[in-house]
């Protein structure tokens, strides 16, 4: 086997000098009623070519394949990633490295973090950012538990029903054991957050909204933030489209405390959505508060900059059960990634691809109304929005996918109430002619 | 030869990167919306390349050479598995998609379920969990959701000091107080020191096995025994289960809920801290507490399964580290169920090997039948004035990682050094020669040691400095 | 544009440094008269994406896919490359680098190059290989012009016409301006060259066979090397498929004193014929007549080991029109591939995997003939043969190719005495059911 | 830190890839023609990733840094186009099917020839030579064949001091005999130098423009008019097409033959030595001498066509370099007529500015209006005992490669720099400041240069024993 170096003249001799007489003689410190019956019941191994060949038998079945027009977010984003990308990410110095704890031989992801961390701060208008978490929903979960810790004795907090119904869920998941108290958020016929409920709550910690939300819509952060301050919460902002901020006001201009969402639009490939990039930044004052790795800026005894892991006195390794988080690890490659992405987008060439971003979907959403479909929320939206229609749009979607286009998901499942409303996602991926045939497949 | 940060570079106007033609009119934006888009450096796409080539330069990584970081099995990535996960079938795949139009994708995943039930002898697999952390987390999640199902109420865990770090972390995030237990004088925990901790408040265990010093703990039946009796549940940190694949069985062992971390055992890249991955196994009565969904099969093929009420709920936006999977995936593939268990069985004889050619230069504090790891310490060179710190800086200086250092706590000074079964005996030798050389260097020239590392792009940097006046960003 | 990474402002500041008022000023030295009309005839710029959408278009047009099972050899040969070759041999301190000119930093292209030669050369069984050439058909006729200055005052080579007809193709376009007489070698019944005729020429510099030969079929260089040697002239030996030396004696040992043929097979992708590996060793006696790059070992000023490019006397740009050869390059990275697809493969991997190309070779030529096949020639064979069909072989198959197999090409345009005679290739990659699918199509 | 030849690794039994399962009976082989295979060692899959990962590290690239290697354009490599000549279809296509097999591939040869003819200005191009000095080759039994076919023997070729080291050897192969020629004090050929020279049994000249020291030869045409009337062809070396596509053109200049360096001009990566690419291109009247097959397009598609009567044959056993082929192609594409125009412009831009900024530190042997490059030499170091070789050293130790030096012959002690248009001010700045350090420690400590380079692997290496005493292999 490829993977294992060893011959068996080295296995004897190996075992010679430990004095071992066979393998098996290596684990006698494991009693008999713990052991395994038999073998592995996994399948026999494959050659390299046999296991291609199972691959490529695997993608043959992938109904939707690469050159289909997918108009589809929702929390994962079909955007063009440029090939110097995955090669420079796919450097086997990044992609083999373990988490940087000796700086020294780890100067290259110690330096792309740190080069990450400034580009989110920069991105998301905030004082700091991490080196990353799992993704945008457990980030989110995240950034709410240190709002609880920051705002002490509180134990609620509200959250937007336009946040991402899977963010909702993973963030019930992390609160339930604790028992803090979540508060549901409606949201507005504008498919707004409404936060007139704020006033009447006590002890809140913070409040999150997302934006732009999962309809899409872009929320009104700037007037959110009083409110939200006013009862004493801090506000955490989400998003799963930060391409936005190309385009809109960022977080932190609009008085976000904390915000916290996913990276995947910068760079990574959809990939069943993971693997994931959960980005989180913060104001300066709550980065003792903050969950999860961080790199800083330092010098070495020949007073050259260098960068380290920092701030440890937060995490698990040396708290233990006083840590912020119980999180080791980060997204690293995925937030390098990412970095790479932004550093070769930069700032020009970021605010053009939002723009491409919005004209386009305003382009098919223009065309579907003028085509007789209905704007379910009137809200300013970015890349996203929902539609209802007269007639039944799922065989028009049937026709559609037949054609290789993918026309937006329904929303029952997450939203009872919006049974038979679509909502739709257009990128720089999506051509004209494909916006185009969508839009005539409508037309009555 | 120093390389500027990002936006030290650039020029505004540069570009990197095509942009798409605009095809569509540009549509009116409410103006009081709208930002100026975050300051980021513009370059060109040779300014980007040059930059992180020349950072991937200052890096080491299991390609560069042996990496013998005890507990964190830096073994081979096979490269043909990189190659596989990015399949453009396989990575354009959105989840938001109906089950049909995603069944490759779930074969992969179903697969993955069953190998590592029967790779750990357990009955049922949530895939979501994003990294070991998480997976203990789950897994302690579902400790809570089954005494909450219970109706009961326990609030202590019982976790001894030869388990990984993460443990309290996880513990306390789902309410639990730990209770720390002493091992033994053999590093192994005792039965007695259990029963006398367990109690009608306590929840359970969480024991890793083999344990941070690479010793199996032979009293875990006993132990799972005395937990269970007392009501609780047995938690496996599976983060070293390179050890035995093929050979010791979760199930067997007693334990309810474990987790493994795919980027250890199954030879996903550790990518500089992560993307990795932390799926949790359990035993059938705990099933139905597992985050979902996961995917079942059926007649109609394969499909994602929701939780039902009793589940911890979701995790993860989706589906945890995707791409990660399909690595473990194809690395199962390619080993068969004989290989599996001899890397194992290879991993614990590098170790052993380590071990024996290693006593007597370094400290081996408990000179026990150990596995895939074996921990010494700097206690022979406390004589000279060197630490562990500088034996690992001086390491580099030879060309090699440092083993992983001051852990387990339980053992001062520790040098805690895992080979992994893709080492061959060359390579072992030569890391036991420079390992003696450094050792007798820390005889003959202590100050040597002090000074290192000399031959790293940057000498020892000055940690307190960025923790006391910290630096995040640029 | 994303390759140019000039702004304009300094464009404009470049130009004040250098006194000049616009980028045109740049090109007075240029009359008038040599400039070009108007915009270079070529089509407007595509982005990254619209360049890889059309790549994936002209993918399409391709009928003979990558899943197919190809049994042509001919000079190029479907071997299975590993991933890690791929990966190892694209990392781009070795793509983009030049010609190892600073020995200093290029020790990496330099012994991976000096691998490369102590490998060939052990394949081929001689004393030094060079860093490589052009391919395997310039390699024989630098061969034979090698031999043509070895052996003075001769002006003729006797080439067996079971030598691959383009290589002879490219051997008269060396040859005809010098004058030097190219003998055609007949081949027998046992598709061997018959080397009777060598007895009646004069002059004869060197004499040139391929083994195994364009039919496939093995020669017996050992009773060649003779005749040949007292004929005054060197053994030249070519060939397309190294592999073969795994299993069969290698030139080498049967007497050669020059081999040189296509390294293709070991670990290069068909790729329409290219970027190929000419593949040259010959007798240490010999070296200083050799053309091509040739790395070899020596000392730092500090003792190290190390590797530069040496016995650089021979070549242009020392001794210009005095040169072995006008070559001035090496297919460098065509070699370090091939160099890792040997280390991958290893001694006892290269025997194995001549084996599995010989026994599949074998079972299909079994198993036509006894679907009623006729092999045209007698001699051994290693992966290739001939043979002759009762009926008309042409629809048999085109009805394969449908089936996704290309069984074989037709020898009549290289040979008309060959006229529906095909020539078939059986590598490891063609499996067993494959195989089985073409006999079962031929049995009457 | 070192890392062993291959041979001095491994052990015997290792595999280092996959080997497919047998399926079909062992057949017999006739013992006598029975080899024993060679001694190559057995590595392990790690042993050979490590291996070459740690060669690379070695390796300076383009990526790495600056190469400003005057005459040898190494300008960026996308990396887009590497995918692109990887692609699964395109690499596995077998050249030996039909021409109904391969339209897809034949279209990107029959565009690239079209692409190539449109911007020399030249009528044919055949793609085939693998090199720029086979398409010198190609070049050569082109005029020779012209010359046979018309029934005349002409045995001379004139060649200036300024042209590419490989004319001569590449008219010797065709048995033609050099007749050099001197360029003016102005650095350029004189018309009256090659009507002097011209006579009837001389077949024509070898020029290159640019020529190598950076210089348009501005009395191309005259020298054309020259040789075309004594019965000659004029063969323009295109190594230095960068500094005028689209701006100059061959046709007009009066040249016959031209070939191109695809790896120089456009992009393609050079990959340590190769492969590269040379296609040859043509006036009309010698369409029918250029090797074959070539593309042509009809009705049914593209389709091979082979060469007629007159052609020279063929160069290579298929089509050339296609893999390279298919970059040029992808970079053409990707660049459209403006963009290549304007890298033509800002390479000159920057050669012209480096030019400048260095006027002084080094000596200009020739101050004349140059394009893509220019030519310094070491005459105002010789005072202190500092040679061009150290200077060049001295520059590794700064984190560049150094320019070409000693070449061309007409200066000595050269330093030629092309900075091509892909490096941006900020690099050419920095570039220049190195090169102004090493300058200044020539004069404050020659020593340094001399001792130079110290910060690399290897220091200066022994080429005289290297060459004195072979050691080709091991």
């Amino acid at each position: 086997m490829r993977y294992l170096p060893h011959t068996p003249e080295e296995i004897r001799e190996m075992l010679a000098a430990i004095g071992r007489s066979d393998l098996d003689d290596l684990f006698i410190s494991i009693p008999a009623d713990c052991r395994c019956d038999g073998v592995i019941a996994v399948p026999a191994a494959l050659t390299e070519w046999q296991l291609s060949d199972l691959m490529r038998d695997i993608a043959a079945t992938m109904t939707v394949r690469p050159d289909h027009c997918v108009l589809v977010g929702a929390g994962r984003y079909h955007h063009h990633i440029p090939e110097i990308v995955r090669s420079l990410a796919g450097r086997s110095e990044f992609l083999t490295s373990y988490t940087p704890y000796q700086p020294e031989m780890a100067q290259g992801t110690l330096q792309g973090i740190f080069e990450y961390q400034t580009l989110t701060a920069r991105l998301l208008g905030l004082d700091v950012a991490n080196a990353s978490l799992y993704d945008g929903a457990s980030a989110l979960a995240e950034g709410l538990l240190m709002g609880l810790r920051i705002v002490k004795r509180s134990r609620r907090v509200a959250v937007s029903t336009a946040v991402h119904p899977h963010y909702r869920e993973v963030v019930r998941s992390y609160l339930r054991p604790t028992g803090y108290e979540i508060i549901d958020l409606p949201f507005g016929a504008d498919g707004r957050t409404d936060l007139s409920l704020l006033q009447g709550i006590d002890g809140l910690a913070a409040v999150a909204l997302q934006s732009p939300n999962f309809f899409g819509v872009v929320e009104d952060l700037a007037r959110a933030a009083d409110p939200v301050h006013d009862a004493g919460a801090l506000l955490v902002t989400a998003f799963t489209e930060p391409l936005a901020y190309g385009l809109y006001r960022n977080p932190g201009q609009d008085g976000a405390d904390i915000a916290c969402g996913e990276g995947q639009s910068l760079g990574l490939p959809v990939s069943f959505g993971g693997a994931a990039l959960g980005m989180f930044a913060c104001r300066g004052e709550f980065v003792r508060s903050m969950p999860g790795r961080l790199v800083g800026e330092t010098v070495d005894c020949e007073g050259r900059r260098g960068y380290v892991l920092t701030l440890s006195t937060r995490e698990q390794h040396i708290r233990r059960e006083k840590a912020t988080s119980n999180i080791c690890s980060n997204q690293g490659l995925c937030a390098l990634t990412t970095a790479i992405y932004m550093a070769a987008l930069g700032g020009g060439g970021l605010r053009q691809l939002a723009r491409q971003n919005y004209d386009r979907s305003e382009y098919l959403k223009a065309g579907l109304v003028g085509a007789g479909a209905e704007l379910v929320f009137g809200g300013p939206t970015f890349n996203e929005f929902v539609l209802r229609f007269g007639d039944d749009f799922a065989p028009v979607r049937q026709r559609l996918q037949e054609r290789g286009i993918v026309a937006g998901i329904e929303l029952g499942a997450s939203y009872p109430q919006l049974a038979d409303c679509w909502l739709f996602c257009v990128t720089e991926k999506a051509m004209k002619r494909d916006l185009d045939t969508v839009i005539s497949e409508v037309r009555p | 030869l120093d390389e500027l940060l990002l936006w030290e570079k650039g020029g505004k106007g540069r570009r990197g990167m095509s942009m798409v033609a605009a095809e569509v009119p540009e549509a009116p934006i409410a103006p009081e919306l709208c930002g100026e888009g975050p300051d980021f450096p513009d370059l060109s796409e040779i300014d980007v390349v040059r930059h992180y080539t020349r950072l991937s330069q200052w890096n080491f990584g299991v390609d560069s050479g042996m990496y013998p970081l005890g507990s964190c099995t830096m073994k081979y990535n096979p490269k043909l598995n990189d190659r596989l996960a990015a399949t453009p079938e396989i990575a354009c795949v959105h989840p938001m998609l109906d089950d049909a139009s995603c069944q490759g994708v779930l074969r992969i995943m179903f697969e993955l379920q069953q190998f590592l039930a029967a790779i750990t002898g357990l009955d049922a697999v949530s895939l979501q969990p994003a990294a070991g952390a998480q997976g203990e987390l789950a897994g302690m999640l579902i400790f809570a959701a089954w005494f909450q199902s219970r109706g009961e109420r326990r609030t202590k865990i019982l976790i001894p000091d030869t388990a990984h770090g993460t443990n309290p972390a996880s513990a306390a995030l789902c309410g639990f107080t730990p209770v720390p237990l002493k091992s033994g004088a053999d590093g192994r925990l005792a039965v007695e020191t259990v029963a006398a901790a367990m109690d009608g408040e306590t929840a359970g265990i969480m024991l890793t096995n083999p344990n941070t010093l690479g010793i199996f703990e032979s009293n875990i039946r006993a132990i799972a025994d005395v937990v269970h009796s007392g009501g609780g549940l047995v938690y496996g940190d599976g983060a070293n289960m390179n050890a035995v694949m093929g050979i010791a069985d979760a199930g067997k062992c007693g334990i309810d809920v474990m987790h493994l971390n795919l980027h250890k055992t199954f030879s996903t890249p550790h990518g500089g801290g992560g993307p990795g991955a932390g799926p949790v196994c359990v035993v059938r009565v705990l099933e139905p507490f597992l985050p979902g969904p996961r995917v079942v099969q059926d007649d109609g093929g394969y499909r994602l399964a929701a939780g039902g009420p009793e589940s911890i709920g979701r995790l993860h936006a989706f589906h945890g580290n995707f791409s990660v999977l399909v690595r473990a995936w194809a690395y199962i593939r390619s080993m068969g169920p004989e290989n599996l268990r001899q890397a194992s069985r290879l991993a614990v004889l590098n170790a052993n090997y380590l071990k024996e050619r290693l006593k007597g230069t370094l400290h081996l504090p408990y000179d026990q039948p150990s596995l895939h790891e074996c921990v010494f310490s700097d206690l022979l060179q406390h004589g000279a004035g060197v630490t562990t710190l500088d034996i690992a800086k001086r390491l580099i200086d030879y060309g090699y990682h440092p083993p992983t250092i001051y852990f387990p706590l339980v053992v001062p000074g520790a040098i805690m050094i895992e080979p992994t079964e893709t080492e061959c005996r060359d390579d072992l030798d030569q890391f036991v020669a420079a390992l003696k050389a450094v050792v007798q260097e820390a005889r003959d020239n202590p100050e040597l040691l002090r000074q290192a590392p000399v031959r790293t792009k940057v000498r020892r940097l000055d940690e307190t400095r960025a923790a006391r006046h910290p630096c995040l960003r640029g």
